[in-house]
């Protein structure tokens, strides 16, 4: 399949070739491993706030704060080759699958270096380098997309496999439900993982969901977990064990991480400042700060070490998305079509001067 | 005078028909908190019954919407993004707005569709930044769209009068506007009626929505070269056709400027009536968003693809010249 | 609310006053009850079979014949004033609800007399006055306006409910899904009937559903049941339950009759004659048909009385429906909206004469 | 020759296509016993895995076709009835459409979305009815239109092979066409061409799908009192301007006859351009569909608000005689 950019088109320098910011795929489920990759996720998006402050990041960003376990455990579950559908809450998840946060991060800011060429920006970007097909805007509408995905590399005789990452908001959208049922009748091999922050932006969970999360993925006989979303290694244990289910072609599986996040819906909230959560709630939860309970993991040392690794390719990435060439609106077009095709502006290309 | 901002408005027809009419609701998402502050203040005032927070399940709650109309309500639904009146486009123009018909007249369905945030967000990129108003008047669901607060408040009271579906779109583009309006210019304002900004005598510039402000300061800018008359439809559909036939009469010269995508545009449906039936003296022109625009996220590609002041000034110094 | 037809406009003779044909709403769940409707329908069924083979009703029909049973079970258990949301095989569900024959006959033939003057036809057919809102051609959209409908009744506080009667294929419908959550969520007093003949049109459910039909609905905490849809008396006593359910303001209830569909999705099988069917799977379900089984329940002579009865009632039918002035091509735009708004003709209403 | 069908042309294509790359599969619903014919003979020539039959989970089966072209596949998606395509209307032109560009050329979305039926049928009625190919052409998704069986073939081949989502109109008054077309006719179409049906030197008439029929049938009746020449766009996005301009170049004059919704319409978008940037000696006109036509299920309801010749020829001869 194609996961490689299109090399026949492009808009100055060409946003997708090889590395900004080394950063090594994850190795594996070591503790040093998550807490690498969460304390990345962590200051990453800690950086990226500041940069939606000082004007850099226009659009905002869906901050992941809180919910770094679950991203790492993914990752660390998942083959570089294998297929990621993120949400707009997706930093962290992509970072963990291996995306650049350098490209990453230029894609957020606009620049035609990031991993989209600046088209995608933070709520839709796409990395085909690291397995991300899309991060669609319309909530739950990735699971479908994934289930296809998923099919397709199957049908093609790839034993890869698809994740599609969607919030406890996605699970009341009908064609999510009807891509359960797809990839149940189909034995796709896709993992559907919810993640449960109690909240779709103001709506909380109890106010959205009849029945439970994991209640909408057995109706259709899907095997369903509900884990702790804080805590990186039950999340990779059983990413890891529907993963061994889809490569073995025993179809798909549902997983709800409980998890919560630290910082609002989207960073409007910085001055909205809306009141729709329980400072008490927030405080609970903030108490079980994952990146915490990891540090608590490894070594004095070795966490000294990796603060200052994730420090070094933050730094980095912050560097390289802003030295990063800003978009030539005469491009604003490109990329429309995969054939090449051209569109009409906007005004008459060949006003007709005749008199009427 | 007081200054009432567009939302403000938005907020003041809501809770005055609530007020005046308790089959009057509203279901949408993020409304108890007033996410895009059109329900600011309401919650408490009327309660859950009246202002009914949704799950993300806009096409079952669209359909919601039309059975309590049938059964007697007047709801009003709001979508958050352009996009989801593409998720809910069969639901409003298959079923919704034909019911009536299928029934012989036995169905009323006066549900209001309500997106108080049209169009373009500075970075906010390709799937959030479309005006789909085009799509729902080539199925003639009757569409507002209110370029002032006054027309906003009068515009959207009688789309939650009306007895038929009636969609009201809230451009982003005026969403700062603030106006001083005297209480008593807060009435409704009739669906179907445009309204002449501006007067003028060489070249009629038909402007939807925000781009009204546009057409007012290159109108001011071209003063002393061309008499331009703004012409602000504020109904889509139906269209004050009447009207602009009457400034045509006038001006025999026409441009239209649009921020919907070109091809199959409110704009083409204007240039082709007028042209068939209207006085022209010279070919009209269009100024929209290129064929199938699609926002990049990064703004320099956003604004790239919006009618700008440059073209619009050009195109009505074209039209000015031929002919 | 709004359950009477408007005086305002009207193409020539009014289609919706009064009956046509006298059919007294069913009286009770006894026995003789369940089989004047039942034969009713049957007889109803096949004479428009033969108008559709004699071109009186242009756009086929789907027969419901072998669903007998569900239509008489469910009428009975409601009341006039209840609200019916059909699909396309609705024609025996309506005539249960106390829809009138000869105009649910003449607007199958596209008559003015019609229920709906001509405009709804056998596939979408509504009659305010039997409270049946629409049956509308999107399978399983009639769920969440059933639920809005029944909502807005209990808002407006009436004891009056509302139910939607949908196929198998429509339970994978993401809108129907989505209504579920809504109704569970708010306690909707609706009802929620699938009729489970095993087919969508050639998809058996099999193919269909992943998972079980009741479990669809259990999901969402609705209370469910899979009943025999041979039988009215079951049938009968399961939507009882959940109207005295609904009636209490416990919410909402979901019931899978199983049934079986004894002609073609659509009569135009006639010609097509598709092979999706196991012919004796066919005639094990005749072997069962309802209408015989019911038969059983009722004396000779009551039958005799009951079968000349509906003989009768199906004739005076046929013939008010081919009375029936056919449309006026001058009114097809009427209508349109409640308003009397007048839309433009197809063609330029004063065309422009000036040289170009 | 042999006479071909218009439908089984399409399972022609269908079936080349799918011998001569894998890749190629399609999903939809009642396609393993082919209830609309395009698949008849190829559930058990290719098996399940490539005749796909789905549930009644458009918006699902659409975007899990989206994905599926975005893992390698080139997915062909049936749909029965043309508001299926309303229903999906979103995935399609929200996402499907806009991944390559989201992407920065990253994504290919090479899906064919099928309707093998659209339009009128006979006492189908309402929700049954509908043409909304102008609605894809506002998004800019690429559409075809084919009028005959050739046609069908060429461009639903081109569908298939293109790099990016296609939406393929199979008109209803198409279906019972059959042609005489010698093997070797049968060859891809290119996208975005048109073809001169009959050439004529006082108007030009463009007729879309089945129309081309009746435009050829009124040419002929007129042929001795005016010269009409028959353009059949074929592709409706993207346009072929070009030819456009050459046959206006030549007549001057132009009808459009269009059996989609009057308002925001293809016919808009043909007369908007034309006037804009074409030569035109006399004012254009449209024949099509009302506002919002809603075709009533009983037939006298469907046809009357139909094109018919009858109002193609009053257009034709009301153009020829004004300018
Ligand atoms: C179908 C759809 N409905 C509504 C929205 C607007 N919206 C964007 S994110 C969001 C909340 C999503 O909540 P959840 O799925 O729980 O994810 P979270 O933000 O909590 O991570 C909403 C309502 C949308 N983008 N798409
Ligand atoms: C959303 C939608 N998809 C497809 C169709 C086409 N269609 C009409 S009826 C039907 C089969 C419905 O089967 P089921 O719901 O089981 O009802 P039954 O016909 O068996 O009574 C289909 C596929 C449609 N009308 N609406
Ligand atoms: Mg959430
Ligand atoms: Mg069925």
């Amino acid at each position: 399949m194609t996961l490689t950019a299109r090399p026949d088109v492009t808009d100055g320098p060409d946003g997708t070739q090889g590395p900004a910011t080394a950063v090594p795929a994850i190795t594996g489920p070591r503790p040093a491993d998550f807490y690498r990759i969460m304390r990345l996720i962590r200051r990453f998006e800690e950086r990226a706030m500041d940069l939606v402050k000082s004007g850099e990041i226009g659009s905002g960003i869906h901050a992941c704060i809180g919910q770094e376990a679950v991203a790492a455990g993914t990752g660390a579950a998942l083959r570089p080759d294998d297929i990621l559908l993120a949400n707009h809450r997706g930093h962290g998840q992509l970072l963990a699958k291996g995306c650049d946060p350098g490209r990453l991060l230029a894609e957020m800011a606009g620049r035609t270096s990031g991993v989209a060429r600046g088209r995608g920006g933070s709520f839709h970007p796409s990395d085909f380098s690291a397995g991300v097909l899309a991060s669609t805007g319309s909530v739950g509408h990735g699971a479908p997309l994934a289930a296809g995905a998923a099919w397709a590399l199957a049908r093609q005789g790839s034993d890869r496999i698809a994740v599609s990452v969607f919030g406890d908001g996605a699970i009341n959208q009908g064609a999510l439900l009807e891509s359960f049922n797809l990839a149940a009748l189909w034995l796709v091999p896709v993992i559907f993982i919810c993640e449960n922050n109690l909240y779709a932006t103001t709506l909380p969970v109890g106010a959205n969901v009849a029945g439970s999360v994991t209640g909408r993925a057995e109706a259709f006989g899907i095997p369903a977990e509900s884990v702790d979303g804080m805590d990186p290694e039950p999340v990779y244990a059983a990413v890891a064990r529907g993963v061994a289910r889809a490569r073995a072609g025993q179809g798909p599986t549902f997983l709800e991480f409980r998890t919560y996040r630290f910082e609002g819906h989207h960073t409007f909230e910085l001055t909205t400042r809306p009141r729709y959560r329980d400072p008490e709630e927030v405080d609970s939860w903030k108490a079980r700060d994952p990146l915490a309970l990891q540090a608590g993991r490894v070594s004095q040392d070795e966490r000294a070490q990796l603060d200052a690794e994730a420090e070094a390719i933050v730094a980095a990435a912050v560097q390289f998305a802003l030295a990063g060439p800003k978009p030539d609106p005469a491009h604003a077009s490109d990329y429309l079509y995969a054939s090449g095709l051209r569109t009409r502006p906007g005004t008459a290309a060949r006003a007709a001067e005749r008199a009427v | 005078m007081a200054k009432l901002s567009y939302t403000r408005a938005l907020n003041q027809a809501l809770a005055a028909e609530m007020e005046r009419d308790p089959a009057v609701f509203l279901l949408g998402e993020d409304v108890k908190h007033a996410l895009t502050n059109v329900t600011v203040g309401l919650f408490s005032r009327f309660g859950p019954e009246r202002i009914v927070e949704t799950p993300l399940s806009e096409q079952g709650v669209t359909n919601f919407a039309t059975g309590a109309a049938m059964a007697g309500l007047r709801p009003v639904v709001e979508y958050q993004i352009p996009f989801l009146l593409l998720l809910v486009f069969e639901q409003i123009v298959n079923q919704a707005n034909k019911f009536p018909m299928m029934s012989g007249g036995q169905a009323k369905v006066p549900v209001t569709y309500l997106l108080p945030a049209a169009g373009w967000r500075s970075g906010w990129g390709a799937q959030h930044s479309d005006e789909p108003y085009s799509l729902f008047a080539h199925y003639a669901v009757k569409t507002v769209v209110p370029a002032t607060p006054a027309d906003a408040f009068g515009l959207f009271v009688s789309a939650i009068r009306d007895d038929d579906p009636v969609v009201v779109f809230a451009p982003i583009g005026s969403l700062a506007i603030r106006q001083d309006v005297a209480p008593g210019e807060l009435v409704p304002v009739p669906l179907g009626t445009a309204q002449i900004r501006r007067d003028g005598h060489d070249v009629t510039v038909v402007a939807i929505g925000h781009l009204v402000y546009d057409a007012l300061a290159v109108a001011e800018q071209l003063a002393d070269q061309v008499s331009i008359e703004v012409f602000d439809p504020r109904t889509l559909y139906p269209f004050d056709w009447d009207a602009l036939a009457a400034s045509l009469a006038k001006t025999g010269r026409l441009v239209v400027v649009d921020d919907s995508n070109r091809s199959c545009g409110m704009a083409a449906e204007i240039l082709a009536t007028a042209t068939e039936e209207m006085h022209l003296t010279a070919p009209p022109r269009r100024v929209t968003r290129p064929d199938g625009a699609i926002l990049g996220s990064a703004p320099e590609y956003d604004l790239a693809l919006q009618p700008s002041r440059e073209q619009l000034t050009d195109a009505v110094l074209g039209v000015v010249k031929s002919g």
